[in-house]
């Protein structure tokens, strides 16, 4: 059985079903990137995968264990970590006190001062502002504390939904350098919703697309990247 | 007299605080505004009186016991009645006043109507500098009110489990994503903001003599207070309770109680109309 | 237009047949006839208090000060016409309670309604409760805690005989008057309006539409039917005190919507009706009183959130499910 | 020349707290235009159309829309003026039929009162009928007529967008913004939006639009402006756009 694998998968919100039957796998250490307009499903995947969403029927499996129907909390255990839309840092705490409860999933304290001095490595400028209230950081900054937060817990697998949404594109090429950097140093493997196609195609290895809550195309990021329909929607090459 | 005003204002600040931060959690926390505070602060003062003067036990091992025994009861009452219906807002007030009735309602007839009153293990008047004459146990129940908030900030601000607490406040969502029981630290919170009503409740048994209707009284003073000092803001309530406390110490034995509660009520009004997050909300 | 008129002539029906009420009553039994005129009367003035709330909810907003504005109705009613003779008419007694009681909401809803939800809750709450201190330490013109007392019957109440009768149907043309208005405007475009600043502000303002205006109006008019039922209310118990009406009644007319469902127009007759009639008999209750009312909000909040309304398709549902399972049983 | 603009955005500047989210941005938009306003994320567009549309005020600047000044007016009243907006969400009121909530853009909406309402006098019964006809043409022009019963939250996310734009083009407005229309929306969708707002700029609405979707940009706007960190930094034609040093810069982070 694969690492992660998504099977027949349809879910929703209230009365409307966002994804209609998706299934996919994913290998260990693999870097994927969901690509579709908004509101294809893209954000949908991973937060069933992430248990945001609950799962109306089908099956998700993660290094064998099945976790649909598991609450949030219980899948960050197994070694899920998501990067949330919209950062979702804690604003009216400390960049610390952030990424400490990042770390709630861990109970040995010398690992978690070990791992943190490690983030603090990957991204310097949060080492400097340790102190800090998250909420009055910039946003290229909070989105920073809130990949090294998800790394806090030491995950396997992390999830990123929308990195770049609003940051200035350099900020976004850091964020993503780091990304890359832990998936080939560290093993971890990574699942990205990236809005920005170019972007998604750049940095992921392989690619599925998605439209109206199902994958239509799936392949390696560099042959989807040449594809007549990926060119023209949504390159928006002539 | 200016000075026996003002240490009593201190003492009245600090109790009303303690209800308040209560108060202040499980709105923060749940968003949900407790109309069963009140109750939660009767069911304490009760629990004192039945422990010590019927049972016998010494007084601060009451107090020990209220903090043991009420968390319980607070989850119980989260799980199984709020935790299904606190994202309907209106579902979740209404909810807490349910609570409210039904547990006052059951307080008269299982605790009777006549009034109640504990004794303070400490008694005597205390002479301060200034020429204010303080009964002890006036001066103690605020000293140990201040004590209990100490305790909580610190809970709150430097703990794990106040971590938690505070990132559910800011985001259930990405709290989830920390591995975070959400639903559990929920709990939590509510245990802890009930079990501070009837600690409240506990120490003021010891001042006034209570019945099954005496939790509204506080209970109100809590609303105006978070409300004033914004509602989930901590700092604000800890202003607000003192200032509260000093409008009752002064207004109201210069203006009689009437004017004390026109006053505190318009207050609310003036506050909700004009700076709706309160005296320290940044808007 | 036969099926417009339908809803109409079912209520004028029923109105009718309220209206054969009393001859009725008081030929087969006389002497119940003050018993059930007394609960006819609040039950029908309780109508016309939970259609207003329901109109106001309609727009988004819940008023936990209705019971305010019921004793501004009444205290004016009150001091004009009985304390101080002022207006020697019982009728305009009601009309002066009634604008105090809009005047009083304009000003009010015009500062409050920018609130939202549990602030607009609060603020209308704090404005209720501020009420009480004040007419508790004036004697003029309040009368203290005393209140007032020998507040008279409108005039020619009594061409029915005894008052009982008279208000009986004083309170049926107000409470069918005021499910006519109100159903007149949910039916109207600026039901349609009310509706949908419930949904969406913000997307009304961008409608080109002044939201304040809409949500201001609807408070307005609610608190002036309401204040005219506090005269009424309160010259048929003759006297008005600090204490004749509380935080409890507004969280009763807040009850009646949600025992009734606030879904349709009749939700809250509905739970006007269970309720006030239920508190004719709880009164005698005493404490027991508090406790059936919680068990009785905690039951249709977490049990029957969609109130007695929905309460046929809740069982409809159930059951479905029930045969559905013993099919699947049997298979 | 002058009275050609329906739209002078003048020098306009917006801060929230010590964010710029605009500075010194100006341009105008002549009638029967298709206006395209493009930039990255986060570089003010959301900001322009609520600082013209009036839900916020500029900290600097004005706004002028068909000779007329419009700056720190009422959103509603702004609306009332002449103009209407879309929101990037498709922000319908669910709750209600697709009817009605075209009705709800009407213009005579506006002038409906309490008393006529609760004893319906003639004018009310005229007033509905006059709202109750412009809804109906609406529904015929974006062809809706089957849906027309329907609550808006059954209907799939396309057609929602199109009802949002029928809601917005109800009271014959003289400019119609359109923020982010086509978010969300799959290619077929993406057609079949940009169909329906292509024949409205035919019909002479002049059309401010504000997306995503280059391809779309390109191909029906008659001229663009580029917003990159709050700034303007090109504006003209599509094909002077498209080949824009700038403008490739802010889009491609080189």
């Amino acid at each position: 059985m694969s690492f992660l694998e998504i099977k027949q998968v349809v879910a929703g919100y209230g009365p409307a079903v966002a994804l209609h039957g998706v299934s996919l796998s994913m290998e260990k250490g693999q870097r994927v990137s969901l690509l579709g307009a908004n509101g294809a499903g893209k954000s949908s995947i991973v937060n069933v995968v992430s248990g945001l969403l609950p799962v109306r029927s089908g099956e998700v499996w993660f290094q064998g264990e099945r976790i649909d129907g598991w609450a949030a909390h219980r899948i960050v255990g197994l070694g899920v970590s998501q990067v949330p839309e919209g950062r979702l840092v804690f604003p009216k705490m400390t960049v610390w006190e952030n990424l400490e409860l990042g770390a709630t999933t861990l109970k040995d304290t010398v690992q978690k001062s070990r791992i943190l001095e490690q983030v603090f490595d990957l991204f310097p400028r949060l080492s400097e502002r340790r102190k800090q209230m998250a909420g009055t950081m910039s946003g290229g900054e909070q989105q920073m504390l809130a990949v090294g937060r998800s790394l806090m817990s030491q995950p396997k697998l992390i999830l990123s939904d929308e990195i770049s949404m609003g940051l200035a594109p350099l900020v976004v090429r850091d964020i993503y350098d780091t990304l890359l950097h832990i998936n080939q140093e560290l093993g971890v493997t990574l699942l990205m919703v990236e809005q920005e196609a170019k972007l998604a195609l750049e940095v992921a290895d392989t690619c599925h697309l998605l439209e109206s809550g199902r994958i239509v195309a799936s392949g390696p990021a560099d042959e989807m990247a040449k594809s007549e329909l990926v060119r023209k929607v949504y390159l928006a090459e002539d | 007299m200016f000075m026996q005003m003002a240490v009593t204002g201190l003492v009245l600040g600090s109790i009303y605080m303690l209800v308040a931060s209560g108060l202040t959690l499980i709105y923060g926390i749940m968003h949900q505004v407790n109309m069963a505070h009140g109750v939660f602060f009767m069911l304490g003062a009760m629990a004192t009186y039945y422990a010590t003067e019927v049972l016998g036990l010494p007084y601060f091992a009451a107090l020990f016991a209220v903090v043991l025994v009420f968390p319980i009861i607070g989850a119980a009452f989260e799980r199984g009645i709020f935790r299904n219906i606190r994202h309907i807002w209106l579902a979740g007030y209404m909810a807490t006043v349910g609570v409210w009735m039904l547990m006052e309602g059951l307080g008269w007839q299982v605790f009777g109507t006549e009034q109640k009153a504990v004794s303070f293990p400490i008694t005597g008047l205390i002479k301060l500098p200034g020429g204010a004459v303080l009964p002890a146990n006036k001066l103690w129940v605020g000293l140990i009110a201040i004590a209990i908030m100490a305790g909580v900030y610190l809970l709150v601000g430097r703990t794990s489990l106040g971590r938690q607490l505070r990132a559910v406040e800011q985001s259930p969502r990405a709290a989830e994503l920390m591995g975070i029981n959400a639903d559990r630290a929920m709990a939590k919170g509510f245990a802890l903001g009930v079990t501070l009503a009837a600690l409240a409740g506990g120490l003021v048994s010891t001042l006034y003599s209570v019945d099954p209707s005496c939790g509204s009284t506080p209970m109100l003073k809590a609303f105006i207070i978070i409300i004033l000092g914004g509602l989930g803001n901590v700092t604000g309530s800890v202003i607000a309770a003192y200032i509260l406390g000093f409008i009752d110490s002064f207004g109201g034995s210069l203006l009689g109680y009437h004017a004390g509660h026109f006053m505190g009520f318009g207050l609310v009004i003036l506050i909700l109309i004009f700076k709706p997050s309160g005296i320290m909300g940044d808007e | 237009m036969n099926s417009k008129m339908a809803p109409y002539l079912k209520a004028l029906a029923v109105m009718v047949a309220l209206a054969l009420l009393p001859p009725l009553v008081k030929f087969i039994a006389p002497d119940k006839w003050e018993l059930t005129a007394h609960i006819c009367i609040k039950i029908l003035l309780n109508v016309g208090f939970g259609l207003c709330l329901w109109m106001m909810l309609q727009a988004g907003e819940l008023s936990l000060g209705q019971g305010g504005f019921i004793t501004i109705g009444g205290y004016t009613t009150g001091i004009l016409v009985a304390k101080y003779n002022l207006i020697s008419v019982v009728w305009l007694g009601y009309l002066a309670g009634a604008l105090a009681a809009a005047a009083i909401a304009l000003l009010l809803g015009y500062l409050i309604v920018h609130l939202k939800r549990i602030f607009f809750l609060l603020v209308t709450w704090s404005f209720a409760e501020m009420l009480h201190p004040v007419v508790t330490s004036f004697e003029h013109p309040f009368g203290g805690s005393m209140g007032i007392i020998n507040i008279p019957p409108p005039e020619g109440l009594t061409i029915f005989g005894e008052t009982w009768t008279g208000y009986y149907y004083l309170a049926l043309v107000y409470g069918f008057a005021v499910l006519w208005i109100v159903w007149r405007i949910a039916g109207s475009k600026v039901g349609l309006i009310t509706k949908s600043i419930g949904q969406n502000d913000t997307l009304v303002t961008f409608c080109g539409l002044y939201v304040r205006k809409y949500k201001v109006m609807i408070f307005v008019l609610g608190c002036f039917i309401t204040g005219i039922g506090g005269g009424i209310m309160t010259s048929y118990l003759t006297a008005i005190s600090p204490e004749t009406f509380t935080f409890f009644t507004s969280l009763d007319i807040i009850m009646f919507n949600l025992i009734g469902g606030m879904g349709t127009i009749t939700g809250p007759i509905v739970g006007a009706v269970i309720l006030s009639g239920l508190n004719e008999y709880l009164f005698a209750a005493g404490y027991w009183r508090m406790v059936v009312y919680g068990l009785i909000i905690i039951f249709f909040i977490t049990l029957l959130p969609g109130g007695m309304i929905s309460l046929p398709a809740v069982l409809r549902k159930r059951f479905a499910r029930k045969t559905k399972k013993q099919e699947v049983g049997l298979g | 020349m002058a009275d050609q603009s329906i739209l002078r955005v003048e020098n306009v500047s917006k801060h929230f707290g010590g964010l710029v989210a605009l500075s010194g941005v100006g341009f105008h938009i002549e009638k029967g235009d298709f206006f395209g306003l493009i930039g990255p994320n986060g570089a003010g567009k959301s900001v322009m159309v609520n600082v013209v549309s009036g839900l916020y005020r500029p900290s600097q600047g004005r706004v002028e829309f068909d000779g007329r000044q419009i700056t720190g007016l009422r959103p509603d009243r702004i609306i009332r003026e002449g103009l209407s907006r879309t929101f990037q969400h498709s922000t319908l009121f669910f709750d209600l039929s697709v009817r009605e909530n075209i009705m709800m853009g009407v213009r005579t909406m506006a002038s409906v009162g309490l008393a006529e309402a609760i004893l319906g006098t003639s004018s009310a019964r005229e007033k509905d009928q006059a709202i109750e006809e412009r809804a109906q043409e609406v529904i015929d022009l974006l062809g809706l007529e089957q849906q027309a019963g329907e609550l808006a939250a059954n209907l799939p996310y396309g057609l929602q967008k199109v009802v949002a734009i029928g809601m917005a083009i109800a009271p014959k407005p003289k400019l119609l913004i359109l923020d982010e229309p086509l978010t969300g929306l799959v290619a077929a969708e993406v057609d079949q939006v940009m169909g329906h707002i292509a024949s409205l700029n035919r019909q002479g609405m002049t059309i401010f639009i504000i997306e995503h979707n280059m391809r779309a940009v390109m191909n029906f706007c008659s001229r663009i402006v580029v917003l990159s960190f709050g700034n303007k930094i090109a504006e003209g034609a599509p094909g002077e756009i498209q080949r824009d040093r700038e403008v490739i810069k802010s889009y491609l982070g080189e």
